[in-house]
């Protein structure tokens, strides 16, 4: 047993988000200090793990295992493939923006009694999250994995639920109201999957006997185990409900726009570019991993959700009213595209995906960073409240625009490079959803365009007039996102070597190969 | 006629010379827990009688601690022993069983015992009346509400300390029930548990009216349900010849049958079998509070002393599951296929409607009620796998529930306005911003009752539905998932209820409790984390202890 | 030699990125810096240029791989630049003319605050473009294409105070992505049919592609070419478009960007010539185009959009050419490049004129400016000589080319193509002319600006009369140039080239073109030299109207998807409240329904409670006894 | 005769008892119909005893009673401090809680 560093990367958020509890109540941005030292140290220790990481090696790599709860078979058992280094980069970097932005979110109102302490709950909360996050990318156990899939949800929930987004229409109930109705249904969505996936966990002890994720799937591989084809569709299911409304998938979206709008633009960021992706992921891992047969099985069903979410989202995005909600919808057609790649069965599409999961986290905290610097501002979550900001913000605007350029993935920036692998490995194998999957990027567009449009050009709003221009804590935050995804958008190699050979193995668990050209390709080069 | 069957002396007596009258022979060691604690149950009537006033509190606090603790070191002297499992046998000629499930249960409910015992002794959160502290039962049960003599009860600070007898008498009761090895002991101790119980809850010190309502009604019923058991009882002595579980069980396998054509119609008459069984089933389920037996529960809950509610809520529970695992488990293994569907309904109406009706509730204790209704399924679906994984699930279940429970109902005694305790769901609106310490420990508890993971009940619910799994029962698994999360949503509306929406101006105020209640509390805490973090270790102890002996 | 052609690219890029990053302090000199990188990579170009000439005609390619840029198993795209004949024309074309334009820029924007972020915007177009010729693969040529997508965007939106420059901007951004779908779309299908997207390997082996995927791609690559060049039926942002500053204009919207789509056809001629059902729909478009344009073009008063229906017009004939085929390409890019010039001369005449007169666009507010601004009257009129094709000029040589190839298709194919040509021709002599009357002749029609202030016209600064001459001279030589130095030769090896054959004789067609023209020129003159011209435009025949509202192209987009697409999200939005949420609390709503009439039973008497468990029990006993009987 | 018929009674009494807890008001004589039911058990046991030839049944019988007994104290202490409460026995009006 080698130095536990796996263990270590989550420990040292979750002993800092205790620390950060514990800080008195006077001394609130100490709390806050402390917090970004904890998430910068987590960040070092990420970087750690990638290094360590040898892509040619095991498929996972860093293992630790030890005996937690014998009787029900389970294990704590860490490890990390490719995909994992990814999305804990991801995770690991996102963190300290997110902290950084919601600096002053969570200072308490002069009305909150004195022994209430907001703040130190708000750090506290989101280095939870995040212990827990990591954690669940790293468990090779089945068990493992659902109690934090199951527990992140508290931390979540009280952070949508407590710290709301101060920039609201209407009166202060009628805010907490919608607040609260917001977190009660992301509670509610994402335990229910859970259960449901509880069901399908227990079902899997019954007929596996363990919950090791490499012994199933080796089990499975040599024939020792076998599964009746309906047991397997039906745990099959069971798993991916509760991920399909994690990530989320159409028709269990509904709670991410709610719980978007209302939470703080931080903690939006934190839902959607870190915690929903313990979804997508958990679909390449586990439904692949377990269930290969019954995922071919239930393959073109999920191709058409996707294409659903995908089209669905951007329609309703260009619908929406409230930044905020846009940006939700947004994401949803998102994770259609993510969605679609894991399931078109391809190493271009699985690549594609994991690329996707993690520079949709990085344009979308861009985006919704930016926008939520312009709505604390303006104080209201309303497109029509904005217009001619550029005028008055200019490097706010500009900085806005990239975001958005990233999120209709505008070639040079990160999502295009994951958004036409997903293309184009759909295309190879299901040509026509691969189609219909290309309107979504006019739709991006659209979407994005009108909103830049109607927010920052156009004549100078009355109230927008005095906006004062980003701080430089703001420029800390967003500068450094721009520059990462310019440069995975140029030259995302150091991401691609650490997938591709997760992806490999992904394929193998699924006995699937890549469609050939049709065509013998004449020697590649000339 | 068999030989281990009770009081055979009594019987051999009838045809025997009286010269040889064997004299029974009972087996102290292992009786020692009951003993002690009857023990000192009447000890502390004796100070009752005795003892001046002024000390009788004190006295009896200290007494009754002692004495369960000292039960308890006798249970783990005697698990150490190997009594619970290598030298496991039926004690008193055959009325008792002592083996690991009982032993185990025995440990539970004395563990949930002094702590419910501190609650009892609490006298910090109501202030002072006349000068005098006062704890959350009447100065002087027996006055008229509002009388003349109440107040003058109160104003010389008299106070029910009868309490601790009774609640030692109604424990001693507890510790048989699991125990008992035949139907007669079976519905003795039942009665010795129950009897208490009903004058526990009709002496609460606000609120008199409701608590003795809670006290009729549960009294009432509740010697209805005994009815039921009785009757059962005298159908199985019927189809039986005995009401030793052994014989019994044996009868039932078909193992002994009667030549005599006297018995042609009644001994191993099948009717007579299960019309009795489902009659004694009635009994138990009644106190294990199951659909469609449950509807005193949030009545009595709500009504009884908080206290007495934690310890009912906890206590009562454990002792009856118990006694249900033995009877399905000693008694009727032959029965399996019968018993089980209809178990199996019960359980399902059980989880569900304790759920659903939960999520109406207004009444913080009355929630609590139909969540024990809620978790009375779950653990119903746990002794339905009917396999030696089913009970010791069940039996982990209980440890951790109760303490849970317990935990919760004592910071219910915590949350007061000028009426005592404030239990109207509205009036916990914004606790979290006001004492966020405390809101934070309810949260846990309720987390706790939803079973959301890294927490006791997470364990426990997963070990339960884990074993029905096992055992074949994969719909109970579905059903119970779906009306967790229908549970879910209420515990979810409290925490909303405490932490998301603003404090009231006329809210309830939190008292700061002595070391007695917080120690409960902490205990509660603790336990729900530690079987929620690590739980192979007690997981291992409720394995050991998952054996009967027949 | 090969690692200059980075630098081409690299260059301009820098200059973006330090003037749009730099901040204020950049203010003083950014357009300086601009016009200077710009200049740079000219002569980085001109020196490869002085290279290939060196070389002989067929190893004249040259090929520079910087990095892998995608790395996934079978997914290889790379950062590689491929420079041959038919880049460098470009390659020249680009920063030629904007160098040129970056010149007339500084005096055009001189008032401008924001003039160092404009200048920011161009380096990045040059950059994007070049790359977008440079690229050797189709994902990087898409790179690029997407980027002088951005940098039009940018442009055309560069006032974004004003609503309709933003509305404007935003619909060439949307326009151009569904042209960008075709060309994803036809990236994909050569990735599944050939297993990879480079130029090398899929040009080489359209051979063994079946038909039907060659002329899919095609007719992508089409759909894409269609976005960008302003074709039918994509063509309605071009007009729009003009909401941009002028330099913009004449640089992306006529001379370089919009000339991107005739490039990709031609750059895919392979995959062309093994299609020709997709050779026939490029001819149809072009053709469509032509008269389109040339129609809008006659009709419209603003002086801006009266050219950009111009420019579609020109370049309809370019796509016509490369849809022709070998005997069409070489020919295609030959217009193009005089056509770079004498449009961007027109363009940049435009804007001087209207910076003379306060920024006033209608033609019918000018008149008789030859003599307040000489030299823009020349420059333009040797620009307007050029474009109608008057002998001798460029563009008589490049589009008597074109005419003459499209005779030379053949058949009845060749009549139609060939008569559409000549209409054109004479349709666009037409509306030059009236565009050259209105502005320069006839009496003066000037209105007072908003202030009441009379404009004074007066001649623009050095920095603009400067490139406008340059581009004069180039717009007369061009042609004439091109056809004595061999343009056909140079491009061959590149574009491969067959020699067409015209039903009738070349010098029939020759005087044919002449001939419209001179009617073109006859008619306008009658209708604009010789009567005055109204200041408010007269109702006209209703395709006069049409054709001002560009043939309602715009209204039927606007019905259609505009109102259509709104209606649809408005009612998705709804259905996504009601139905999908709907469900869900519905259930939610249904579970506490049952709850609240559950509870009822709770009634407090404790005798219900004794019903309850006695029913209890005798279900008990029934359901036991029963489970026996079964 | 035939000690069944014993046990015909036994079940008829109980069940007279049964309804008597279901339809009755006044706690008193529901508490009574208990006891009934109560002694309906008793009957039970002593014919099987009877029948069974051994002692078992009626040594239970004679546990009964005792319990019998202790629940009459019970009972009855609870439902007389009620009754003095409110001046009425009737287990109807004692529905403060409900719902």
């Amino acid at each position: 047993m080698s130095f536990p560093l796996l263990t270590l990367t989550a420990a040292v958020p979750a002993a800092g988000a205790i620390l950060t509890a514990a800080v008195p109540a006077a001394r609130r941005t100490a709390a806050k200090w402390l917090a970004l030292l904890v998430s910068l140290a987590t960040l070092v220790l990420a970087a750690v793990v990638f290094v360590r990481f040898e892509p040619g090696g095991e498929r996972y790599q860093l293992t630790e295992s030890h005996s937690w709860i014998k009787d029900f078979g389970v294990r704590y058992e860490l490890g990390v493939d490719g995909i994992g280094v990814a999305l804990i980069a991801l995770t690991a970097l996102l963190i300290p923006f997110i902290i950084l932005a919601g600096w002053h979110d969570a200072d308490p109102l002069e009305t909150s009694s004195k022994r209430w302490r907001p703040t130190q709950g708000f750090f506290a909360l989101i280095l939870m999250v995040e212990a827990m996050v990591i954690l669940s990318f790293e468990a090779t156990d089945v068990f493992l994995f659902y109690v934090l899939f199951e527990a992140m949800l508290i931390p979540m929930y009280f952070l949508i639920g407590g710290f709301g987004d101060r920039a609201h229409s209407g009166s202060d109930e009628n805010a907490a109201a919608q607040r609260s109705y917001a977190a009660v249904k992301f509670l509610l969505y994402n335990l229910v999957g859970g259960l449901i996936m509880l069901a399908a966990v227990i079902g899997l002890y019954v007929v596996a006997g363990n919950f090791s994720l490499t012994e199933i799937a080796e089990a499975r591989a040599n024939g020792s185990l076998e599964m009746a084809t309906n047991t397997e569709r039906l745990l099959f299911l069971g798993f991916f409900f509760a991920f399909a409304v994690k990530a989320p998938l159409w028709p269990l979206h509904t709670w991410l726009p709610n719980a978007m709008g209302e939470a703080t633009a931080p903690v939006a960021v934190l839902i959607t570019a870190v915690v929903d992706k313990v979804g997508t992921f958990a679909m390449l891992r586990f439904c692949l991993g377990l269930f290969p047969e019954a995922s071919k099985w239930a393959t073109p069903a999920i191709i058409v959700l996707a294409l659903i979410s995908i089209v669905y989202g951007a329609l309703l995005a260009v619908g929406q009213r409230d930044i905020k909600r846009l940006v939700a919808y947004a994401s949803i057609s998102h994770f259609g595209f993510i969605i679609l790649g894991i399931f078109a069965m391809t190493t271009q599409g699985q690549s594609g995906a994991t690329l996707y999961m993690v520079n949709h986290g990085i344009s979308t905290a861009a985006l919704m960073l930016v926008a939520g610097f312009l709505i604390s501002r303006r104080g209201s979550r309303l497109i029509a409240d904005y217009g001619g900001v550029q005028k008055v913000a200019p490097v706010l605007a500009g900085t806005f625009l990239i975001g958005g350029l990233a999120t209709l993935s505008l070639p040079g920036l990160a999502p295009f490079v994951s958004e036409f692998l997903v293309l184009v490995g759909t295309y190879s194998r299901y040509p026509v959803a691969g189609i219909i999957a290309t309107t979504g990027i006019v739709l991006a567009a659209l979407y994005v365009l009108v909103l830049y449009q109607r927010t920052m050009t156009g004549p100078v709003k009355e109230e927008v007039r005095t906006l004062p221009d980003l701080r430089a804590r703001e420029l800390a935050v967003v500068v450094p996102l721009i520059a990462v995804l310019i440069f995975l958008g140029v030259f995302p190699k150091p991401l691609t070597d650490v997938v591709n050979p997760a992806v490999q193995h992904t394929m193998s668990d699924v006995q699937q190969k890549d469609p050939q050209p049709t065509v013998p390709n004449v020697e590649a080069a000339q | 006629m068999s030989a281990t069957a009770v009081h055979s002396l009594w019987t051999t007596a009838a045809v025997e010379p009286l010269n040889k009258i064997p004299a029974p022979h009972i087996e102290y060691t292992q009786l020692s827990p009951v003993l002690i604690v009857i023990g000192a149950a009447i000890i502390s009537v004796l100070v009752e009688a005795f003892v001046p006033r002024k000390g009788r509190y004190v006295a009896q606090v200290f007494l009754s601690v002692l004495a369960l603790a000292a039960a308890f070191a006798a249970v783990v002297a005697l698990a150490a022993g190997g009594y619970g499992t290598t030298k496991a046998q039926i004690a008193a000629m055959g009325a008792i069983a002592v083996d690991g499930p009982a032993l185990f249960l025995q440990g539970t409910i004395l563990l949930a015992s002094i702590v419910a015992i501190f609650t009892f002794a609490e006298r910090r959160l109501d202030p002072a009346d006349h000068g005098h502290k006062v704890d959350s039962f009447a100065a002087e049960a027996a006055a008229v509400p509002g009388s003349e003599q109440e107040r003058a009860a109160v104003k010389a600070g008299f106070t029910t300390t009868e309490v601790f007898p009774l609640a030692l008498f109604a424990i001693a009761g507890m510790l048989v029930f699991p125990a008992a090895n035949d139907l007669l002991t079976l519905f003795v101790a039942l009665e010795v548990f129950s009897l208490p119980l009903y004058l526990l809850c009709a002496v609460a010190r606000r609120k008199r009216l409701m608590s003795q309502e809670a006290a009729v009604k549960y009294f009432l019923l509740g010697a209805f349900s005994s009815a039921f058991l009785l009757f059962g009882i005298a159908l199985l002595y019927g189809y039986a010849g005995s009401v030793s579980y052994a014989t019994i069980a044996r009868v039932v396998d078909g193992a002994v049958v009667s030549v005599d054509p006297a018995l042609a119609d009644t001994m191993g008459n099948d009717v007579l079998l299960l019309i009795g069984f489902a009659m004694v089933l009635t009994g138990l389920l009644f106190k294990v509070g199951a659909v469609p037996f449950h509807m005193w529960t949030p009545d009595v809950y709500q009504g009884a002393p908080t206290p007495v509610t934690g310890f009912m809520a906890a206590a009562t529970k454990v002792a009856a599951f118990g006694a249900l695992l033995r009877l399905l488990y000693v008694v009727l293994p032959g029965l399996t296929w019968d018993w089980r569907p209809v178990m199996w309904g019960v359980a399902i109406v059980t989880m569900l409607g304790g759920a659903i009706v939960a999520i109406t509730q207004t009444d913080i204790k009355r929630l609590l009620a139909y969540s024990s209704i809620a978790h009375a399924g779950f653990l119903l679906a746990g002794v339905i796998a009917a396999t030696p994984s089913g009970i010791s699930s069940v039996l982990f279940y209980l440890g951790a529930y109760s303490f849970v429970t317990i935990g919760a109902f004592a910071v219910v005694t915590l949350v007061r306005d000028a009426g005592g305790e404030a239990t109207h769901l509205s009036k916990w609106a914004g606790l979290g911003r006001r004492s966020p310490l405390v809101a934070a420990v309810f949260a846990v508890f309720l987390l706790a009752f939803a079973g959301i993971p890294l927490t006791s009940g997470f364990s426990g619910k997963f070990a339960v539905f884990k074993a029905a799994a096992d055992g074949g029962a994969g719909a109970l698994v579905v059903v119970g998932v779906l009306s967790s999360a229908i549970a879910a949503f209420f515990y979810i509306r409290v925490i909303v209820l405490m932490f998301f929406s603003e404090p009231k101006a006329d809210g309830p105020t939190v008292a700061v409790p002595s070391a007695l209640t917080t120690l409960t509390i902490t205990a509660g805490v603790v336990v729900t984390l530690v079987l929620g973090l690590a739980p192979q270790p007690f997981l291992d102890l409720a394995n050991q202890a998952s054996v009967f002996v027949r | 030699m090969e690692n200059l052609i980075a630098l081409l690219v690299g260059v301009p890029l820098l200059g973006a990125a330090v003037l749009l990053c730099g901040g204020r302090r950049l203010d003083r000199t950014g357009h300086w810096l601009g016009t200077l990188l710009a200049a740079v990579s000219f002569f980085i170009g001109l020196a490869l240029f002085a290279d290939m000439l060196g070389k002989s005609a067929d190893d004249r390619a040259m090929h520079q791989r910087l990095f892998t840029w995608i790395p996934v198993e079978g997914f290889q795209a790379d950062i590689a630049f491929q420079l041959d004949q038919l880049s460098m024309t470009f390659v020249l074309l680009i920063s030629g003319v904007g160098t040129l334009i970056h010149v007339y820029s500084i005096g055009y924007m001189e008032h401008d605050e924001r003039r160092r972020r404009f200048f920011g915007y161009l380096n990045l177009f040059v950059a994007a473009m070049l790359l977008l010729v440079l690229a050797d693969n189709y994902l990087l040529l898409y790179f690029g294409w997407e980027g002088v997508g951005l940098a039009s965007y940018l442009l055309i939106g560069f006032w974004q105070h004003k609503p309709s420059a933003a509305t404007a901007a935003k619909k060439a951004f949307l326009v151009n992505r569904v042209g960008d779908m075709g060309l994803s779309i036809a990236i994909m299908i050569m990735f599944t049919t050939f297993g990879t997207f480079a130029f090398g390997p899929v040009l080489a082996s359209t051979g063994e592609a079946s038909q039907g995927t060659l002329t899919a791609i095609g007719l992508m690559l089409l759909l894409a070419a269609c976005g960008k060049s302003a074709q039918v039926p994509l063509q309605s942002w071009l007009g729009d478009a003009m909401e941009g500053p002028t330099p913009v204009s004449a640089l992306i919207h006529a001379a370089t960007m919009v000339t991107a789509g005739v490039y990709l056809i031609v750059r895919s001629a392979d995959i062309f010539n093994a299609a020709p059902d997709a050779q026939l729909v490029v001819t149809v478009v072009g053709a469509v185009t032509l008269l389109f344009g040339a129609i809008v073009g006659c009709a419209k008063d603003d002086i801006k959009k009266a050219l950009a229906g111009s420019t579609m017009s020109q370049i309809g004939y370019m796509i016509l050419a490369a849809g022709l085929g070998p005997i069409g390409y070489v020919f295609a890019i030959m217009h193009l490049v005089t056509h770079g010039f004498f449009k961007a001369g027109l363009f940049l005449g435009a804007g001087s004129v209207m910076h003379g007169m306060n920024d006033e666009v209608d033609m019918r507010k000018y008149g008789g400016l030859r003599k307040y601004m000489p030299v823009t009257f020349v420059t333009f009129g040797l620009g307007y000589l050029a474009i109608i094709g008057f002998p001798g000029l460029s563009g008589f040589f490049s589009k008597d080319k074109i005419i003459e190839a499209a005779f030379a298709k053949g058949g009845t194919e060749g009549w139609i193509l060939g008569s559409v040509t000549l209409l054109g021709a004479a349709i666009t002599a037409y509306y030059m002319t009236r565009v050259m009357l209105m502005t320069f002749f006839g009496e003066k029609r000037w209105q007072n600006d908003e202030n009441g202030e009379p404009p004074h016209p007066h001649e623009s600064p050095r920095s603009m009369t400067i490139p406008m001459i340059l581009l004069a001279v180039g717009s007369v030589a061009a042609g004439a140039y091109f056809e004595f130095a061999g343009f056909v030769e140079w491009l061959e090896p590149v574009t491969g080239y067959a020699h067409g054959h015209p039903p009738i004789s070349a010098a029939a067609v020759t005087a044919a073109t002449v001939a419209v023209m001179v009617i073109g020129v006859g008619l306008a003159y009658l209708q604009y030299g010789r009567r005055p011209v109204p200041v408010v435009a007269p109702r006209g025949s209703l395709l006069t109207r049409a054709a001002r509202r560009d043939l309602l192209q715009d209204d039927f987009n606007h019905a259609v998807f505009v109102t259509g697409g709104t209606h649809v999200t408005r009612s998705l939005v709804y259905v996504d409240h009601t139905l999908v949420d709907g469900v869900v609390n519905g259930t939610a709503a249904a579970v506490g329904g049952l709850s609240g009439r559950l509870r009822k039973l709770q009634n407090g008497y404790a005798r219900t409670y004794a019903v309850s468990m006695f029913g209890g029990t005798a279900v008990l006993i029934a359901a036991t006894l029963l489970m026996r009987a079964v | 005769m035939n000690p069944v018929n014993y046990l015909y009674l036994a079940a008829l009494l109980f069940t007279i008892g049964a309804a008597g807890v279901l339809i009755r008001r006044n706690a008193i004589v529901v508490f009574m119909c208990v006891e009934l039911m109560l002694n309906a058990c008793n009957l039970a046991f002593v014919t099987f005893s009877r029948m069974h030839g051994n002692l078992d049944g009626q040594i239970i019988a004679f546990f009964t009673m005792v319990v019998a007994a202790a629940e009459v104290v019970v009972g009855l202490a609870i439902i007389v401090s009620v009754f003095r409460a409110r001046h009425s026995a009737s287990v109807d009006d004692a529905s403060l809680m409900k719902l």
